[in-house]
């Protein structure tokens, strides 16, 4: 099943070069949305067993190094996994019309990049992590590159280095650790450092923690490595934005889940503080950078750095809702800020232009996408009820456990959050529209509706009904918690207030 | 003093050597006979000699051991490089054909010459004393030195192989004074025998005989253009015709890296820790000098050139590392970017087009879109150069890294890959020009590549997707060959 | 005596040496180089090369130095021309130099103290008979590899000389 | 008891009104709209009777409590979605559903010839329903989403008219200031899961009562503040009340039930519902009292001086407020509750009124393009006397009652508290009247110039009359009707304006809200003493007599006091420049140092500056090593002479003591 | 004339710093002179430089290898001779000049 669901969209690649461009977007619809459902099939069998991975496949790749090609999934990745696929074909549909030009190869690198992040998230060898990680950069570069706006090149090579510069340290790394234990195998290396088999000094865990954690943070983006992102989403075409926003900023905090804290969590632990402390001056700062971009797609681009700033505050508080949270914000952003750009998308493909000035009115003769807008606008300002709010509040939540001024700063952003937000969509959709505006403004379409309305449902259901994508995550978060926390030291920071926290909570 | 003749064994293990010197001389026989238009079989000729010396040397291969007298030594690394100059040669050749009749050159010495070059470079990568090394690269750089300048009406040829010629000269005088002062110290040219009068050896004859490696160190690193020894190198790949200019950026490259991990690991092991230092330096300057100054090239070959500079930096980490998995990374690194650079310059020698007119990284314009096919396979070349995984210049850094922290390299690997990551631009350049930009005059009466060039470029590529995919059948046989 | 000899013939090639340097004309210095090589022929008598020296002259100072002279004359070289441009070894050479020749003198001084001298007959193995019998045993190899180096000088020569490509 | 279907019905209508309102007749969406809020009630209705409410005794002294599913679970926390229904809950939906089926069947009446008509019923669904939701959350996060969802469908509903620009800058501004209140609202639910584990109402408050004070009272305190500035933020409570006057821009029906009668005593019942967990804090408490004193008090003030009449029922509301939380501060909680029933049912009417009058005068909304309309719309005018009545205090009406309990329970608070509020009941009572007397005596001063202007240049004329920061005029509010004279608005309009003239009238003695409440806010012992409520009353008799004086006898009065006052009248008038404050203070200097420091300078040029500086250096690098190439071989040579010099010195002469030698040498 | 103020013999030393000096001035020529075929020639110096090292060590070692490497050093550079003098010819053709500070067109 894993099997088909990661290699469907490499065959699909091939055959993509070598069908004729006219049924190239058929094609790859299809495949993608073959892929998805197939990936829905993952859903059963790891929420049965969250904890562990399912659907593992370890096969040797090289045998000496000791690469084998393991993949499985558990509860930290597979929403992930699923989020990469729901959000393939919505990118193809975004695209449909907005792409005229070398139109196979356009959609041939989307699958590559649908290969490559659900790689990412699947690669339980490290090895294979890297190579996954690094093949995903590739097609997102040749999508900014050919298909973007005027300044692409310098956004796709600016987007490749910033990258590129990152995960060279990840892999001296991963190398380094391989000298160490003998093995590519994350839950060996894991195992042999948890168990004192392979030690590391305190320096050796420091630089390589900060190694890993670089190269994440530069995906993720963290302030102050993020200007690469607001350039990139800038001259992305609609469906680059999507999939850059929605999953490959995902692998930068999966990465810091998955690796950064179980492996080094004496490291995790002591650098924590001014990690956090970026991470909070990242929601703040990017909300009010956000908050006077004249162009849109910037906007949300500064969004994005702040509401990741959420998730990986929420990593670093070491704390089971805080994880929660930042897990959950994962996913949540993936949808709403993918629904923004493709909102936002629709609308360049209307008028041409990205220029927050440019528009104006829109809601008169375009209320649907208006609706949409807002309530995109509204999921990703964290309404309750919608889905952001909930990953916001438990990764606040967490934060405050380990430390409460933290999100005294953080919470912040959530006020300016809706500042921008909605002075983007007052700015956008009310006043009068313009003759012009008006004549150049039809409402959605088919198409554009059905790419819409998977991501406005789960909206709604992943901020009502968290129990259905809740509790694989809590279960896996609470391994890896309980790997990081050892030594109890989390939670013994917060000397001030602690009294009931570890009480059994509510007993309702 | 009893004389004893050299026996079958020793034959066999030096007859990939034979073929390909019976061969050439055949071409100049036969160039002296033929008709003009019969010419053409220099290329299919050479290529059956040279697979046929790559079978004998394969064969060799399953036979290790000394030949004449000690002068070869038929191991692992030896036959490993063997195999790959003569892959060099064969893909070289294919790479070559079709430029060599745009360019009305199609003579046979062309083919004679790349044969006795590669016998130089079999040569170097078996010898095991000094006199072979110097003798086998003087049979390589010679050649060489003609084949840079091989169309002597192009001004560009002229000061390319007179550059070579002089400074490649110039380099040897040092490894000669070098090898005089081994001799007079050790009392031996013979690599095994050096080592061993080292291994006891005092102070004074450890000070002078390193110093007398570090004069060798001054013409095997020119040879692999290490720096401060890497100067000649972008003048003569820019100057030289692009399929030259690929062979002389793997063929002797790799058969001087060969014998310097050799030389080095071997008869040097016991004063390691004097050159390491020294390596160490190089290494990075080589990298730092390289990719930086690639940065700046608008010319492709020329920036190929300094890549490939980079690239030797690469190496000389892994022989920093001075490893069992140091040489066993280099004998990789070498495999990937002979197919990957040959590959890339085979590209730019088919768009560069007669006289070479269109060399500049501009002249690439739209590429992707004139000519896919072609436009492909080189980004899975450049992929390659910058390192990107699933190719194979990705598996030999990767390799070559963890050789070096294995070795507790540390500093130099954070800063290899951080050089690395500087590469990615001027690589990332071209692949901007060719897809992103609309194509330009430069490509507009570009006609699709021949058959045996678009051999070279698909083998290459396939070699690069193969060692990046299934590193294992090589790294297998690398690491069974390692020095150490 | 030995002395004497050496003395003489070091400082032949010494001076020839330097007025190979110092001459911006080619043919003198291609005739000091001659020079130097004469010198250096003797001194290898000295040293116990018989079968060397020979070679040093017949082959040396003879053909391969008649060639330059022939390549001087056909391309009519004349003096060098007063320098244009100055590339940095113009500077840096002499002190490096210096430097060199330093190092590689201390060196020496430190491997090879004053003990051991030369003297004439104090070696004589450098005849033709066990030059011959070493290159036709032990040195098989190289020798007949050079015959492979000389065709490819004679190709290389045909290659880059001859009248046109085609 | 199927609780939940109290804010399902809403919910539904809302679905039914946004997804298929626009093919949708007329008739359907009121009967959609008004049926779904109307069953609600009836269903409110039948539960508490259910519960026994109205057979009275104890009924429903417990909390009574449905939980339907886990909404967030995270480890040991546990958040579900539970309703839960108790005395203060039952009052609160009551007032929610009542007063709102009546503005529901009203605003069918006013909005009839609205465009977007059934936009605005679906979004007045929503808010019933997120309000209802707010009510019976059974734990604080679910009162959280209540109170954001009722925060974003004031938003929509300000911003109904999104055409115009203040609307949707009046709209921005509710939403942005809510914010900041929620803020607040959220570090405090925070803290209450750090302490409590738990942020179930029950859970919460049985442990609050097991904790000493004396231990507890820091962070009590903490939470209690910031729960304050929750509430602050959606009661318009001072610093943050500046956004609902501006929310005016909505359409009346709006103001009526949202920014008058529910949403902003969000924040009242909020602080009544986390009383235990603010009667561990004196100082919070009190902090609540002042608060509530200088908003009741400034607001007043304001109002003194306001033309626009939705403004001054706007102000009044603030005003109103902020003797709810005097109640609050001063511990009587129930006085808090009592005054928000109350408040409910005469503010709705006043607005309700005001939006009758503002329909019959065609949209008009400046009074002093009013008066004389008594002549006109008698119904309007009787219903709208009976709740200026009742606002003033005027003895035995609904707002005597509840305000009468506040200020006994703030004289035995502090005096000072008492003596504020009394005159500020005065500045109520005389504002009040003040906008009845302008409205309904004297002539009819609107006519010539809606005749001569039409009602398209209302926008620019209120501009004119009103200077440029006054964004809270809703001219556009009532786009219909080409009247050449004031006319009574039709029954569906006026009858829930009886309705709410009756429960203006007899409410406060018909229900009592403290009796009732007592199980959860015990009544304060002992009688209060008499000569309080005297002089309240005096106080608000007080008012209208000078309100009459002023607007009805003589005049011109008004202008006379107001010239000789200038200074003053001016700083009231435009409100204490508190926006402009605000605007200079923080807004623009965030904006700006985003602009100009953030995002041009730390971002371009200091962290993309240190990006392409980079480049920039690795691009000078290149361009210094490339000239190591000079092409000239000489060179090319002196660089490998360089080099083999240091190789040799790097391998050959280190530690070899060549260099001792050397220098021995030259010793 | 007084004697000379020589031993008989000559130490090995003087020999190699003899070897050593022709090496440097084979450098210098190199660096200094600006004909091409001087330039050629002082690496043909400097090869004679390594000759007499190679010889002087043989010596010292009473050993016949020595000679035979420079046997072969003499051979390779006739050899090289042979084709760095058909380069010169090229070169020369071309631009007619033997200038080497001239051939600088490559470069940067």
């Amino acid at each position: 099943m894993l099997d088909l669901v990661l290699f469907l969209p490499l065959i699909g690649f091939f055959a993509l070069l070598a069908l004729p461009d006219t049924v190239s977007r058929k094609a790859a619809l299809a495949i993608s949305l073959v892929v998805f459902l197939l990936s829905l099939g993952l859903i059963g069998p790891v929420t049965a067993n969250p904890g562990e991975y399912s659907f593992v496949i370890n096969a040797t790749w090289i045998d000496y190094p000791p690469i084998h090609y393991h993949v499985g999934i558990d509860g930290l990745s597979l929403w992930l996994v699923i989020l990469s696929t729901l959000l393939t074909p919505i990118a193809i549909l975004v695209s449909w019309k907005y792409i005229d030009h070398r139109v196979k190869m356009y959609y041939a690198f989307l699958l590559l990049l649908e290969f490559g992040v659900i790689g990412v998230f699947a690669s339980l060898d490290m090895f294979l992590f890297y190579v996954f990680w690094e093949v995903s950069l590739v097609p997102m570069y040749f999508l900014i590159g050919i298909w973007g706006h005027e300044r692409r090149i310098y956004a796709a090579v600016k987007f490749f280095l910033f990258t590129m510069a990152g995960s060279v340290l990840m892999l001296a790394a991963i190398v380094y650790l391989y000298n160490l234990t003998g093995s590519f195998d994350y839950a060996t290396i894991l195992d042999q450092l948890q168990s004192g088999r392979a030690v590391l000094t305190a320096q050796a865990q420091t630089l390589l923690f900060l190694a890993f954690f670089f190269s994440f943070a530069i995906k993720v983006p963290l302030f102050p490595l993020h200007t690469w992102l607001p350039d990139a989403h800038v001259e992305a075409p609609t469906a680059g934005s999507i999939m850059l926003a929605s999953v490959m900023l995902k692998m930068g905090t999966y990465g810091l889940v998955r690796f950064c804290l179980p492996l080094f969590p004496e490291a995790a632990h002591k650098h924590a503080p001014w990690i956090a402390g970026l991470a909070v001056v990242g929601i703040v700062y990017g909300a009010l950078v956000a908050l006077v971009q004249p162009n849109m797609k910037k906007l949300v681009a500064y969004s994005s750095v702040s509401h990741l700033g959420f998730v990986v505050l929420g990593v670093f508080s070491f704390t089971q809702a805080g994880l929660d949270g930042a897990v959950y914000q994962m996913l949540n952003h993936g949808v709403s800020t993918g629904a923004l750009f493709m909102l936002v998308g629709f609308l360049y493909e209307r008028r041409h232009s990205l220029e927050i000035s440019a528009y104006g009115g829109v809601a008169t003769p375009a209320p649907q996408l208006a609706i949409i807008f807002l309530i995109t606008t509204l999921a990703s300002i964290g309404l309750p009820t919608l889905n952001n709010f909930v990953g916001e509040f438990l990764v606040l939540q967490g934060a405050a456990q380990a430390n409460f001024s933290w999100v005294v700063f953080a919470a912040i952003g959530v006020i300016l959050s809706a500042c921008y937000m909605l002075w983007l969509y007052q700015r956008t959709f009310y006043g009068r529209a313009s003759h012009d505006l008006a004549h150049h403004m039809p409402d959605l379409n088919q198409r554009e509706w059905i790419a819409a309305l998977p991501l406005l449902i789960l909206m709604v259901w992943m901020g009502t009904y968290t129990q259905s994508f809740m509790p694989p995550i809590s279960a896996q978060n609470a391994r890896i918690l309980e790997k990081v926390n050892k030594g109890g030291t989390a939670l013994a920071k917060t000397p001030t207030q602690a009294p009931a926290v570890k009480e059994v909570a509510d007993a309702r | 003093m009893p004389v004893s003749l050299p026996t079958s064994a020793e034959y066999f293990r030096f007859l990939p050597e034979i073929i390909l010197t019976i061969a050439g001389v055949l071409i100049m026989f036969l160039e002296a006979v033929l008709d003009e238009d019969r010419k053409s079989i220099f290329g299919p000729f050479s290529l059956v000699a040279l697979a046929l010396s790559m079978g004998a040397a394969i064969a060799a291969s399953s036979d290790p051991g000394t030949a004449f007298s000690n002068m070869l030594i038929i191991d692992g690394f030896g036959s490993f490089f063997r195999v790959l100059v003569l892959v060099v040669g064969i893909l070289a050749v294919f790479s070559s054909m079709e430029y060599l009749a745009r360019e009305r050159a199609n003579g046979g010495e062309y083919y004679a010459l790349i044969l006795f070059s590669i016998v130089g470079q079999c040569i170097m990568v078996t010898a095991n004393e000094l006199i072979m090394v110097f003798i086998g690269l003087e049979v390589s750089s010679i050649a060489s030195y003609v084949l840079a300048g091989y169309l002597r009406e192009d001004k560009r040829n002229n000061e390319s192989a007179l550059k070579y010629f002089l400074l490649g000269s110039f380099a040897t005088a040092f490894l000669l004074y070098g090898v005089s002062w081994i001799y007079g110290v050790t009392g031996s040219t013979n690599l095994q025998l050096i080592r061993q009068s080292l291994e006891g050896a005092g102070a004074p004859a450890v000070a002078v005989t390193g110093a007398a490696a570090a004069l060798m160190f001054v013409g095997l690193g020119f040879k692999i253009s290490a720096a401060p020894f890497q100067v000649w190198a972008p003048d003569v790949y820019q100057g030289a015709p692009a399929p030259v200019s690929a062979f002389l950026s793997v063929g002797p490259k790799a058969a001087a890296f060969a014998i310097l991990a050799r030389v080095f690991m071997t008869a040097f092991g016991p004063i390691s820790a004097r050159w390491e230092p020294v390596f160490w330096a190089c290494a990075l300057a080589t990298m730092i000098i390289g990719n930086f100054a690639a940065i700046q090239q608008t010319n492709i070959k020329r920036m190929l050139a300094y890549s490939s500079i980079a690239h030797a930096g690469y190496v000389l980490v892994a022989i920093t590392a001075n490893s069992g998995i140091g040489s066993a990374a280099v004998m990789f690194y070498m495999a990937a970017y002979a197919v990957t650079n040959i590959g890339a310059f085979a590209v730019v020698a088919h768009v560069a087009r007669k006289g070479e007119k269109y060399v500049e990284i501009e002249d690439f314009a739209g590429l992707g879109q004139r000519m896919p096919g072609l436009a492909a396979m080189l980004t899975i070349f450049l992929l390659s150069l910058i390192g990107v995984p699933l190719t194979g210049g990705f598996f030999g850094k990767f390799y070559i890294f963890k050789a070096a922290l294995d070795s507790h390299l540390n500093w130099l690997t954070v800063l290899g890959l951080l050089n690395s990551a500087v590469a990615a631009y001027y690589y990332l350049r071209i692949l901007v020009v060719m897809y992103f930009k609309e194509p330009g005059e430069s490509t507009a009466d570009l006609q699709p590549a021949g058959a045996t060039l678009s051999i070279a470029v698909y083998v290459c590529a396939i070699g690069t997707l193969v060692l990046g995919i299934m590193p294992g059948w090589v790294l297998d046989l690398a690491n069974k060959a390692a020095l150490k | 005596m030995d002395a004497l000899l050496f003395m003489l013939f070091a400082a032949i090639a010494v001076v020839c040496g330097i007025n190979l340097v110092i001459q911006t004309h080619p043919i003198s210095s291609a005739l000091s180089l001659v020079g130097v090589m004469a010198a250096l022929a003797a001194l290898y008598l000295l040293l116990g090369g018989e079968f060397i020296a020979a070679a040093q002259l017949v082959v040396y100072a003879g053909a391969v130095m008649v060639l330059f002279i022939f390549v001087i004359m056909l391309l009519n070289a004349g003096t060098e021309h007063k320098v244009k441009k100055n590339p940095w070894s113009q500077y840096a050479g002499i002190p490096m130099l210096l430097l060199f020749l330093g190092i590689v003198a201390c060196l020496v001084q430190q491997m090879f103290p004053s003990t051991e001298s030369v003297s004439f007959g104090g070696f004589t193995k450098g005849g033709p008979l066990e030059i011959g019998r070493a290159l036709f045993t032990t040195y098989l190899l190289p020798f007949e590899v050079t015959s492979v180096l000389i065709l490819i000088a004679i190709l290389g020569a045909i290659v880059l000389a001859r009248k046109e490509i085609d | 008891m199927q609780l939940w279907l109290i804010p399902l019905f809403p919910l539904l209508g809302f679905a039914l009104n946004g997804i298929f309102g626009k093919k949708l007749s007329k008739p359907a969406v009121n009967g959609i709209a008004c049926g779904s809020v109307l069953l609600s009630f009836l269903w409110v209705l039948k539960t508490l009777n259910a519960l026994g409410v109205f057979s009275g005794g104890n009924a429903l002294e417990e909390t009574y409590k449905e939980q339907y599913f886990t909404w967030i679970q995270s480890g040991m926390l546990n958040i579900g979605v539970d309703f839960a229904i108790d005395r203060l809950t039952a009052v609160m939906l009551l007032i929610v559903t009542g007063i709102g089926s009546l503005i529901h069947i009203y605003a069918t009446g006013y909005m009839a010839h609205e465009g977007g008509y059934y936009r605005f019923f679906a979004y007045l669904n929503l808010f019933m329903f997120f309000m209802l939701i707010l009510v019976l959350g059974a734990n604080f996060l679910l009162l959280f989403v209540g109170w954001e969802g009722v925060g974003l469908c004031s938003y929509l509903l300000i911003g109904f008219y999104f055409l115009e620009k203040f609307a949707s800058d009046a709209a921005n501004k509710a939403f942005i200031v809510n914010r900041i209140g929620d803020f607040g609202f959220s570090l405090a639910v925070f803290l209450i899961v750090i302490h409590f584990g738990s942020l179930d109402f029950t859970t919460v408050f049985e442990k609050v009562k097991d904790m000493p004070i004396e231990t507890t009272a820091g962070w009590m305190t903490a939470i209690s503040l910031l729960l304050l500035v929750g509430a602050c933020g959606k009661s318009a409570q001072i610093p943050l009340y500046v956004w609902l006057p501006d929310a005016m821009a909505g359409p009346t029906p709006v103001s009526a039930l949202i920014h008058a009668a529910t949403m902003v005593t969000a924040g009242v019942y909020m602080v009544a519902r986390s009383s235990q967990i603010f009667l561990h804090s004196a100082g919070a408490l009190n902090i609540v009292a002042i608060v509530g004193v200088l908003t009741a008090c400034f607001a007043a003030t304001i109002g003194l001086t306001q033309f626009d009449i939705k403004k001054v029922y706007a102000y009044s509301t603030v005003s109103q407020l902020g003797y709810m939380f005097i109640g609050l501060g001063t511990g009587a909680f129930s006085a808090g509750i009592y005054h928000v029933m109350t408040h409910a049912f005469f503010k709705a009417l006043l607005f309700l009124g005001a939006g009758s009058v503002i329909h019959a005068c065609g949209g008009e909304q400046d009074m002093r393009k009013m008066g004389g309309l008594r002549k006109y719309t008698p119904i309007t005018m009787y219903t709208l006397l009976a709740a200026s009545l009742a606002i003033a205090g005027f003895p035995f009406l609904s707002g005597y009652y509840s305000k009468d309990m506040i200020l006994e329970a703030a004289y035995e608070h502090a005096p000072w508290m008492y003596w504020v509020g009394v005159i500020t009941a005065g500045m109520t009572a005389f504002y009040v009247f003040r906008a009845f007397f302008m409205t309904f005596m004297g002539e009819y001063r609107g006519k010539q110039e809606a005749e001569a202007h039409g009602h398209g240049g209302h926008a620019a004329k209120a501009h004119d009359d009103h200077g440029h920061d006054d964004h809270g005029h809703a001219n556009d509010d009532h786009g219909h009707g080409h009247h050449g004279e004031p006319h009574e608005s039709p029954a569906v309009m006026w009858i829930p304006l009886a309705v709410l003239a009756i429960l203006s009238l007899i409410g406060g003695w018909a229900f009592n809200i403290p009796k009732f409440l007592e199980p959860i806010f015990p009544l304060h012992e002992g009688e209060a003493e008499a000569w309080l409520t005297y002089v309240s009353v005096a106080f608000g008799l007080g008012g209208i007599a000078l309100a009459y004086v002023m607007y009805v006898v003589s005049p011109g009065m008004a202008d006379g006091i107001a010239n000789s006052l200038r200074g003053l009248y001016t700083l009231v008038y435009n409100k204490y420049f508190v926006d402009e404050l605000y605007d200079s203070v923080v807004v623009e200097p965030m904006i700006d140092g985003s602009r100009i420091f953030l995002w041009r300078v730390v971002d371009a040029r200091g962290i993309d500056g240190v990006v392409n500086g980079a480049g920039k250096t690795a691009s000078a690098l290149g361009g210094l090593l490339k000239r190591l190439q000079s092409g000239s071989i000489r060179g090319y040579a002196a660089w490998v002479v360089a080099g083999s010099l240091i190789v040799i010195a790097i391998i050959g002469v280190r530690n070899s003591g060549l260099v001792e030698t050397l220098m021995g040498g030259l010793r | 004339m007084p004697p000379l103020p020589l031993p008989p013999t000559v130490p090995i030393s003087w020999y190699l710093t003899l070897s050593a000096i022709l090496f440097s001035l084979g450098i210098a020529g190199f660096l200094f002179r600006r004909s091409i075929i001087t330039v050629f020639m002082s690496i043909e110096l400097m090869l004679n430089a390594v000759n007499l090292s190679f010889i002087t060590f043989s010596y010292k070692l009473k050993q016949v290898d020595g000679h035979i490497f420079s046997f072969f050093v003499m051979v390779v550079a006739a050899a090289e001779a042979a084709v760095g003098l058909a380069i010169i010819l090229t070169v020369f053709k071309n631009r007619q000049t033997l200038e080497i500070d001239e051939l600088d067109s490559l470069k940067n």
